[in-house]
């Protein structure tokens, strides 16, 4: 029955903690600046604004993209551990989340080439460059972490974590856990990495179009996308959590990390991005896999 | 002395043949080269013939008597040489008459100059 | 007769009457030519479950040569007819306004004919003369479009007869050490051979099927054949045709060289030439795939990916475990269902467009075409293999293998060449079917109806297939027990083995939850209204339309970097070669001067060296 | 928060959230966007009153025109109002949205903004401060609690006028109508 | 039993006839040919069932072997009448329509002539025969090829005779030479007696020989008449100069090697010869635009694959070889016959200006499609199952030397399929002048096109009926001391 309850529980705990991490990052970027900065609820404020907008739509794909990225988001949720509740914990384990994790990003692109809108196109082909960029070191942290764990099984990797040490303490996974910790913004879509919604230059881009629900879809769909890959580095390398309240501890604190750098740098063309993501980040990663195979994990 | 008495005939023959090619290598006049291949026959022929030949034999003919102890040469060498003189005369009529022909189309018989079909 | 002799007949037979029926009215001769595709689909469909062998002619140099199927040849078989039946469907307003129709259809049914042929073969030689007829015609119908395609045929055969020749050296081989070239016999006989001849066998072959299934150094004939080649034979080629390289394979590595060899006797050659074998699977991938993102021209786009998805299959069937084996062969299934659907929605677009299949010039067509995009969306999410999509599951299984089969490496190079597929597609999809619709396709219509029947079956397929895998599996489970492997725990739903489950069903029941909930969510609170692709915001000014569309150069800062190391080396290598031997036979052919005296130097030359060489060695 | 705040949440949670969530497009047509910058920044952080600069039209409920309306920019102006979703709210920036300002006799600049869109507010003045920016959010506040911010409702009711304003004002008008031109007057 | 010396008597008397027969009515002449080629082949026929049990052997005059001249109709012999037979009445059909101007008479005479000298060097058994019947064949190639009267014609028979003569008379001196030797013409008493004798002494003779028939055989560096002679001649008669006379002097040197000297030493010599033939042709041919001449370069390249096949020199090879012969003759025929109507419709040689021509004249096109597959040896037609022995029978016989040739043998396969696969294209898929309807080829060219279509299918589908008649050919040509058992 507790598990039944996990269903609903963990994409509701997902959706808060995302918008509640959005607010937080607002107030604290704020903060840093030096401003006073907008109630931490805002985000909060603005959805109910989005929401009780009249939005102009594009047609169907504009509509259903959205909602399949969103769906896909929340699906994704009941995949990762929050703490020691799973609920989907034997459908097929890393391999799975790791392409429903391509639902929320292409629902998105479906529905913004649905919207016929230039700014829409070029974020999203800067959207989709940059996650080849950050993909090539996540897939090798990935499959660094399943090799090292012998399991394809998320679950596994955090019951082994528990019992024997979180990755970034054990030694070849350390190195993992640095590539991992140097492609974390550019997952979040935070600062150097912010190419994709550049507010300034493509009006945006991917959501330039979304009014009124639409945006408010979308709104949910970033927090999510925010807690999704936390949620992903806390179970992968920092051992998950025994429950899941240690567990949004420990996310909270990667994300205040990330906000610091996010406040402080401007941003990366996405060549550049691309260019020092399949550098350091890349071969610190492949490092990591080379000496996890040569170690006999 | 015996040697050149031994194989006279051979001689002239490889030698006539040897004149024949050279003549087809060296010369470009297509009426020089049909000549070079009537020497070369000729020589062929006489080394057909020395082949068959017998150091004062006679000729082929069985006398009525039977003609026991004569030494005659021998008949087949000479029967293939009557062959190829009548192939030869065939060829040499063929090639001088395409010669005129070709003389006809070109207005030359330099084989340098009647290069068109080549590589 | 048997059953397959019976399909066989009625295959070229049909081949054969097409023809005439085509020289008196082409849309009769359409009509029956979809009508015998169906039919051999119905008859090869009767054979499920049969497994025999039987000699079909003595008449060929003393050389039986026999039919055999079982369920491995079911399966392509049944694939083969299928998808041919559904491409002569489409091609029936493909080809509608076209010359030389009958000729087409010809070709196709001998296509398939020839591939039911190959894959029902029994013995090596009627194996060779299936496969040679293949490729015979495929030339001729790669060539059809003329143009470009008559250059793309020319690759194309050359290199087939490349692979031919080596095959034919095997089975010369084959022939000579063991004196029978029936399949069943030979894997028997073969373990018995030495390593090396062992590996010489199989590199002779591997050459074969390399080049039929596009293997990374062998594979450049296949973007300008699949570019080039008629949609609907596109269709054919990318889905079935190149994958008889795969079928090939699986014959000489699990039938005739048995898989308990290849797998378990570490000091033989044969895994060796797995591993070798895996690793090109590995770089067919990634490069290709790469490579894709470059194309400007939709054909030649999913071209290259049929080579990358190809190296999927490879990378499955070498490695060699039950489940890569069976994730392989799926991956096989897959990929033609998918490509097929892709290079449908393309000719579609192409029918109704005048040909055009220009990335840059084209856009917006999704309101215009509605199944076709359909179509390209499900394809494409096939080919990235998006859950709940068929290819994901084969893509899982492959995965699955080599990360718990110890080969990280290997299973990075599948899993970035996965996300290289999306950027590429997606570019396809976008620069296709959304963004503006330019207004010279304003009176696009949508496709004929017979391109829409294929497209919705197999848009259904890979949706079927992705949700309920196990409807396939239950069949390639019993193709790879066949082979000796243990059994999987195959289920309806997916894969439930030792380490690692997969449930396709729960997965689809999620999703389909979250559409709901986030649909109702929606229904409840948005009220929005339609508004036009003109009413986009562009810093307030009116959009452009024709000058609006952002598809050109669509991962410009990405291309700048990859694109000096990605190159296709092989091509250019090849074509090297191939003006190489151009020149090298204008030179030799200077021999022949024209003059006649050097005519006859040669041949006194000849005479004269020969009695030098006899007097000065007397080597004779 | 007061409890008197909560419960107009909990009355109208559209209309409170429509008063602290102003995403605003800021129109920088002339001069004083020169003001936007400092009232957006750490000096006076209009984002502690949930005003915030918007990137796209789509996004946004407040519309600033800062600054003087030459005819090329009315084109975009009237498009990127059009664009926005309802609610929405337009604010004129200065005195050349007003009346045309300093450039009262330019035969090329607009001189009556609200001819051609409904204006809710005008922050006069040349330039006025960022501090006026916050007066005129807090006035806006007020019109919305009392429904008087209404400019989008008169704009649906007047199309018929307001487009023939455009269209006068812009030969050539390349767009079509956004309501039904008959049921408006 | 009918009398073998009838396959020479009969077309002889008839060549002669032609000219009468002209002179009395100029209509019925052009169907000499056909009457003597298709007597003939029936007579072929019907000498199946006697050679099969045993040579047949004919004295000639009266006396007996080794004293007489005589015929000696084996297997092998009868395969290559019959060969020339069908052949030869193919092509008289095909000439029926297509020679229209000239000496019609002359042209019918020559070309029975021609098919005569080739069933005598296939059918004699004395050595010195073989030269006559070779004058025979040569002589009326040269003029045969002149045909046309035009330039190219009347340079490529000049050169043809010149090396044509220069070869017989080396034939002629290796004759002599032999007979110097053995005192005997008679090839199965020299075969007899040849182990008596010093290998060493023997070869010179056999270079001789060598040298003289590979010029008709057209092996590497005797063949540069070839390309000339076949490319200029009227396409009938490139046909039957490709498809018989270079295979007859094939014939003639494969029997002297086989039958006559029996030596093993040369056949690796023999073989790396063949090859590089093979190599020389392919190659020469893909640098062609020339169609007439990549189909000559063509067939330099099928005879070294033979040389090669022959040279191997195992059974199947041997069996593969004489395959390729028939393959070669009919597709080669085949590839000429069609040729040549395409040429006459184009007007022009070159390959560029067929293109578009599948459109215009579909029989001939297709024709010439199916002889370019079946040549470069695709299955269902009748090149495969002769490449297939031949590969088979070398992979067999094993030896790296071998493996590598075959190796070479298959890389030239490609080259073939590339240079007859552009042309094909250039038929079907280039878009030429379109011209009107209606260019059809006459009904007798088409029937001769239909009929080779036919059999090189018929023998592609169902090679067992030739393979196993070939068989007993093969052993013929290699079993010398049988053949010289059963003449003497």
């Amino acid at each position: 029955m507790t598990k039944m309850i996990w269903y609903v529980l963990s994409p509701l705990i997902a959706l808060v903690v995302g918008i509640l991490l959005m607010g937080l990052s607002r107030k604290l970027l704020a903060r840093i600046h030096w401003r006073v900065g907008p109630p931490i609820l805002q985000p909060v404020i603005d959805l109910i604004r989005f929401l009780s907008q009249k939005s102009a739509s594009h047609g169907f794909l504009f509509d259903s993209g959205l909602i399949l990225s969103l769906a896909g988001s929340l699906v994704l949720t009941l995949f990762l551990p929050l703490g020691q509740y799973t609920p989907m914990s034997g459908s097929g384990g890393l391999l799975v989340i790791l392409y429903v994790m391509l639902l929320g990003p292409l629902g998105i692109a479906f529905s913004s080439g649905g919207a016929a809108n230039p700014y829409a196109s070029i974020g999203i082909s800067r959207k989709l460059m940059l996650a080849m960029g950050y993909e090539l070191p996540l897939l090798l942290i990935v499959l660094t972490v399943m090799t090292g764990y012998r399991t394809i099984s998320i679950v596994e990797v955090v019951r082994i974590q528990q019992a024997q040490g979180w990755a970034i303490a054990t030694f070849p996974l350390l190195l993992s856990a640095l590539a991992y910790i140097l492609i974390l913004p550019a997952i979040l879509g935070m600062r150097p990495f912010e190419v994709v919604g550049a507010a300034q230059e493509i009006s945006s881009g991917p959501v330039v179009e979304f009014g009124g629900p639409h945006l408010a879809l979308s709104t949910l769909q970033h927090a999510l996308t925010t807690y999704i890959g936390l949620s992903l580095f806390v179970n992968l390398m920092l051992g998950g959590g025994s429950n899941p309240v240690f567990f949004l501890l420990k996310m909270l604190v990667v994300f205040v990390l990330c906000l610091c750098v996010h406040a402080v740098f401007p941003r990366f063309r996405v060549d550049q991005a691309i260019r020092y993501l399949w550098r350091w980040p890349a071969l610190v990663a492949m490092a990591g896999l080379v000496l996890t195979v040569l170690m006999g994990g | 002395m015996t040697f050149l008495n031994e194989y006279a005939f051979y001689i002239g023959a490889f030698g006539l043949i040897l004149i024949g090619l050279l003549t087809i290598l060296l010369r470009h006049h297509l009426i020089k080269l049909i000549i070079g291949l009537s020497i070369m026959e000729t020589g062929i022929n006489l080394f057909l013939i020395a082949i068959g030949y017998i150091s004062r034999g006679t000729a082929p003919i069985f006398p009525v008597d039977g003609g026991a102890g004569t030494v005659m040469v021998d008949p087949v060498p000479q029967a293939l040489v009557l062959t190829a003189i009548v192939i030869g005369v065939a060829v040499l009529a063929m090639a001088l008459g395409m010669a005129i022909r070709l003389h006809g189309h070109y207005g030359t018989l330099d084989m340098r100059r009647i290069k068109e079909l080549k590589w | 007769m048997t059953g397959v002799e019976i399909i066989l007949a009625a295959a070229f037979a049909g081949a054969l009457l097409t023809w005439f029926i085509g020289r008196t009215s082409s849309t009769a001769g359409s009509a029956f030519a979809v009508a015998v595709l169906l039919a051999l689909t119905a008859l090869v469909a009767l054979l499920h479950g049969r497994v025999y062998e039987t000699v079909f002619y003595r008449g060929f140099l003393g050389l039986p040569m026999s039919l055999r199927t079982d369920s491995l040849s079911w399966f392509f078989a049944m694939a083969t007819t299928v998808l041919a039946a559904l491409s002569g469907i489409f091609s029936l307003s493909y080809m509608k306004d076209r010359k030389n129709t009958g000729f087409f259809n010809t070709m196709l049914l001998l296509v398939n004919a020839a591939m039911l042929g190959v894959v029902f073969s029994g013995d090596l030689l009627s194996f060779f003369i299936f496969w040679e007829i293949m490729s015979w015609s495929t030339f001729l119908l790669i060539s059809f479009n003329r143009g470009q395609g008559v250059n793309a045929g020319l690759k194309y055969i050359v290199m087939s007869l490349v692979g031919s020749m080596a095959m034919l050296v095997g089975i010369g081989w084959l022939l000579g050490a063991f004196g029978t070239l029936n399949i069943a016999r030979l894997s028997e006989l073969i373990p018995s051979a030495s390593g090396g001849h062992q590996l010489v066998l199989l590199l002779l072959f591997g050459i074969a099927f390399g080049i039929k299934n596009a293997v990374m150094p062998l594979h450049t004939w296949l973007p300008d054949a699949y570019t080039e080649a008629p949609s609907p034979f596109t269709a054919v080629l990318s889905g079935m045709l190149t994958r008889m390289g795969i079928f090939g394979f699986l014959l000489i590595l699990y039938v005739m060289a048995g898989a308990a060899r290849v797998l378990h006797s570490p000091g033989s050659t044969v895994p060796t030439y797995n591993v070798v074998l895996a690793w090109l699977g590995a770089v067919t991938i990634v490069v290709p795939t790469f490579i894709a993102m470059l194309q400007n021209d939709a054909k030649r786009l999913l071209a290259w990916h049929g080579i990358g998805q190809g190296g999927y299959m490879i990378l499955g069937m070498a490695f060699g475990t039950g489940m890569g084996l069976a994730g392989g062969i799926f991956h096989t299934l897959n990929h033609a269902i998918y490509i097929v659907l892709l290079f449908m929605s393309v000719g579609a677009v192409q029918h109704r467009t005048g040909g055009v299949r220009d990335l840059n010039s084209l856009g917006g067509l999704a309101r215009k075409m509605p199944v076709a995009f359909i179509g390209a969306l499900m394809g494409i999410s096939g080919l990235i293999g998006v859950p709940l999509t068929n290819g994901f599951v084969s893509k899982w299984m492959i995965y699955r293998t080599l990360i718990l089969g110890g080969a990280p490496f290997l299973a990075f190079a599948a899993l970035i060449g996965s996300w290289g597929t999306i950027l590429s597609v997606y570019k396809f999809l976008h620069n296709v079917f959304l963004g503006q619709l330019p207004s010279k396709y304003e009176n696009v219509r949508s496709s004929p109806v017979s391109m829409k029947i294929p497209i919705l079956v197999l848009s259904f397929a890979i949706l079927l297939f992705g949700i309920l895998p196990g409807l396939p599996l239950k069949v390639i489970d019993g193709i790879v027990v066949s082979f000796g492997l243990p059994s999987l725990d195959v289920s309806l739903w997916g894969i439930a083995s030792e380490a690692g489950t997969l449930n396709t069903v729960n997965l689809f029941a999620a999703l389909a939850v979250g559409v709901l909930v986030v649909l109702a969510f929606v229904r409840i609170l948005g009220r929005s209204e339609r508004v036009g692709q003109d009413s986009n915001y562009s810093a307030g000014c009116g959009v452009p339309r024709d000058r609006y569309n952002y598809t050109a150069r669509y991962y410009d800062p990405l291309f700048r970097m990859i694109s000096p190391y990605l190159k296709d080396f092989f091509s250019t290598l090849y074509d090297g070669l191939a003006r190489g031997i151009g020149s090298l036979c204008e030179a030799v052919r200077m021999i022949y001067t024209g003059y006649v005296s050097s005519y006859v130097m040669y041949i006194l030359l000849f005479i004269s060296a020969m009695i030098f060489i006899h007097l000065t060695w007397n080597p004779w | 928060m007061d409890r008197n705040q909560l419960v107009k949440w909990l009355e109208s949670p559209a209309k409170m959230g429509h008063k602290y969530s102003l995403h605003a497009v800021y129109f920088c047509t002339g001069c004083g966007i020169i003001e936007v910058p400092p009232s957006i920044t750490a000096r006076w952080d209009a984002e502690r009153f949930g005003v915030l600069p918007s990137a796209s039209p789509r996004h946004a409920n407040l519309f600033l025109i800062t600054g003087y309306v030459s005819v090329k920019t009315l084109r975009a102006i009237i498009q990127t109002y059009d664009q926005m979703p309802e609610p929405k709210y337009a604010v004129g920036f200065g005195s050349c949205p007003i009346n045309g300002g300093m450039y009262w006799d330019s035969y090329n600049t607009i001189k009556h903004l609200d001819k051609y869109i409904p204006i809710d507010g005008w922050i006069a003045g040349c330039m006025p401060r960022p501090e006026a920016i916050f007066v005129a959010v807090t006035h806006l506040w007020t019109l919305i609690d009392k429904d008087m911010a209404d400019g989008y409702k008169r704009y649906r009711k007047h199309y018929a006028a307001y487009r023939a304003n455009q269209e006068k004002a812009l030969p050539g008008l390349d767009w079509p109508p956004l309501f039904p031109l008959e049921g408006s007057e | 039993m009918v009398n073998p010396v009838l396959l020479l008597a009969v077309p002889m008397g008839l060549a002669f006839t032609v000219p009468v027969i002209e002179r009395i009515t100029g209509r019925v002449s052009r169907w000499v040919p056909v009457a003597a080629m298709l007597f003939n082949l029936v007579l072929c026929v019907r000498l199946i069932p006697a050679v099969l049990e045993g040579p047949v052997i004919v004295q000639l005059g009266g006396f007996v072997p080794p004293f007489g001249i005589n015929l000696y109709v084996g297997p092998l012999g009868l395969f290559f009448a019959g060969l020339i037979a069908l052949a030869g009445l193919v092509i008289s059909v095909y000439s029926l329509t297509y020679i229209r101007t000239g000496p019609l008479a002359r042209y019918h005479m020559l070309y029975i002539l021609l098919l005569v000298g080739a069933t005598g060097v296939a059918l004699t058994g004395d050595l010195f025969n073989l030269f006559v019947f070779f004058e025979i064949l040569c002589i009326s190639s040269y003029a045969l090829v002149a045909y046309n009267g035009d330039r190219a014609g009347l340079e490529s028979s000049v050169k043809y005779l010149i090396q044509g003569s220069v070869g017989s008379s080396m034939l002629l001196v290796g004759i002599g030479m032999l007979y110097g030797i053995f005192g005997t013409l008679n090839m199965a008493d020299i075969a007899r007696s040849v182990g008596m004798v010093d290998q060493g002494v023997l070869f010179v003779p056999l270079i001789f020989m060598l040298g003289g028939l590979g010029v008709e055989a057209a092996i590497f560096p005797m063949n540069a008449w070839l390309p000339d002679a076949h490319s200029s001649a009227p396409s009938s008669i490139s046909a039957v100069l490709s498809g018989i006379a270079i295979e007859v002097g094939l014939y003639a040197v494969a029997r002297m090697v086989f039958t006559v000297f029996g030596i093993s030493d040369l056949f690796l010599f023999l073989a790396f010869l063949g090859v590089l033939t093979l190599l020389i042709g392919e190659m020469c041919a893909f640098a062609q635009s020339n169609i007439k001449r990549m189909l000559a370069y063509s067939s330099i390249g099928q005879i070294g694959l033979i040389l090669f096949a022959l040279a191997v020199a195992s059974g199947v090879t041997v069996t593969g070889g004489l395959f390729q012969f028939v393959n070669h003759t009919f597709s080669k025929g085949l590839l000429f016959l069609s040729a040549g109507y395409l040429i006459y419709r184009s007007g022009s040689m070159e390959i560029s200006s067929l293109q578009g021509m599948g459109r215009r004249m579909p029989l001939t096109s297709l024709a010439f499609t199916v002889g370019s597959f079946s040549l470069v040896g695709l299955p269902p037609f009748a090149g495969f199952p002769g490449k297939f022995l031949i590969v088979r029978g070398a992979l067999e016989r094993g030896g790296t030397v071998i493996v590598v040739l075959t190796g070479l043998v298959l890389l030239c396969t490609i080259l073939e399929g590339a240079y007859f696969f552009r042309v094909v294209q250039a038929l079907y898929f280039r878009e030429g002048i379109s011209g009107g309807s209606g260019e059809r080829a006459p009904a007798a060219a088409a029937v001769a096109m239909i009929l080779l279509m036919m059999l090189i299918l018929a023998l592609g589908a169902y090679p067992q009926f030739a393979e196993t008649f070939l068989r007993s050919a093969a052993s013929d040509l290699m079993g010398a001391v049988e053949h010289v058992g059963s003449v003497l």
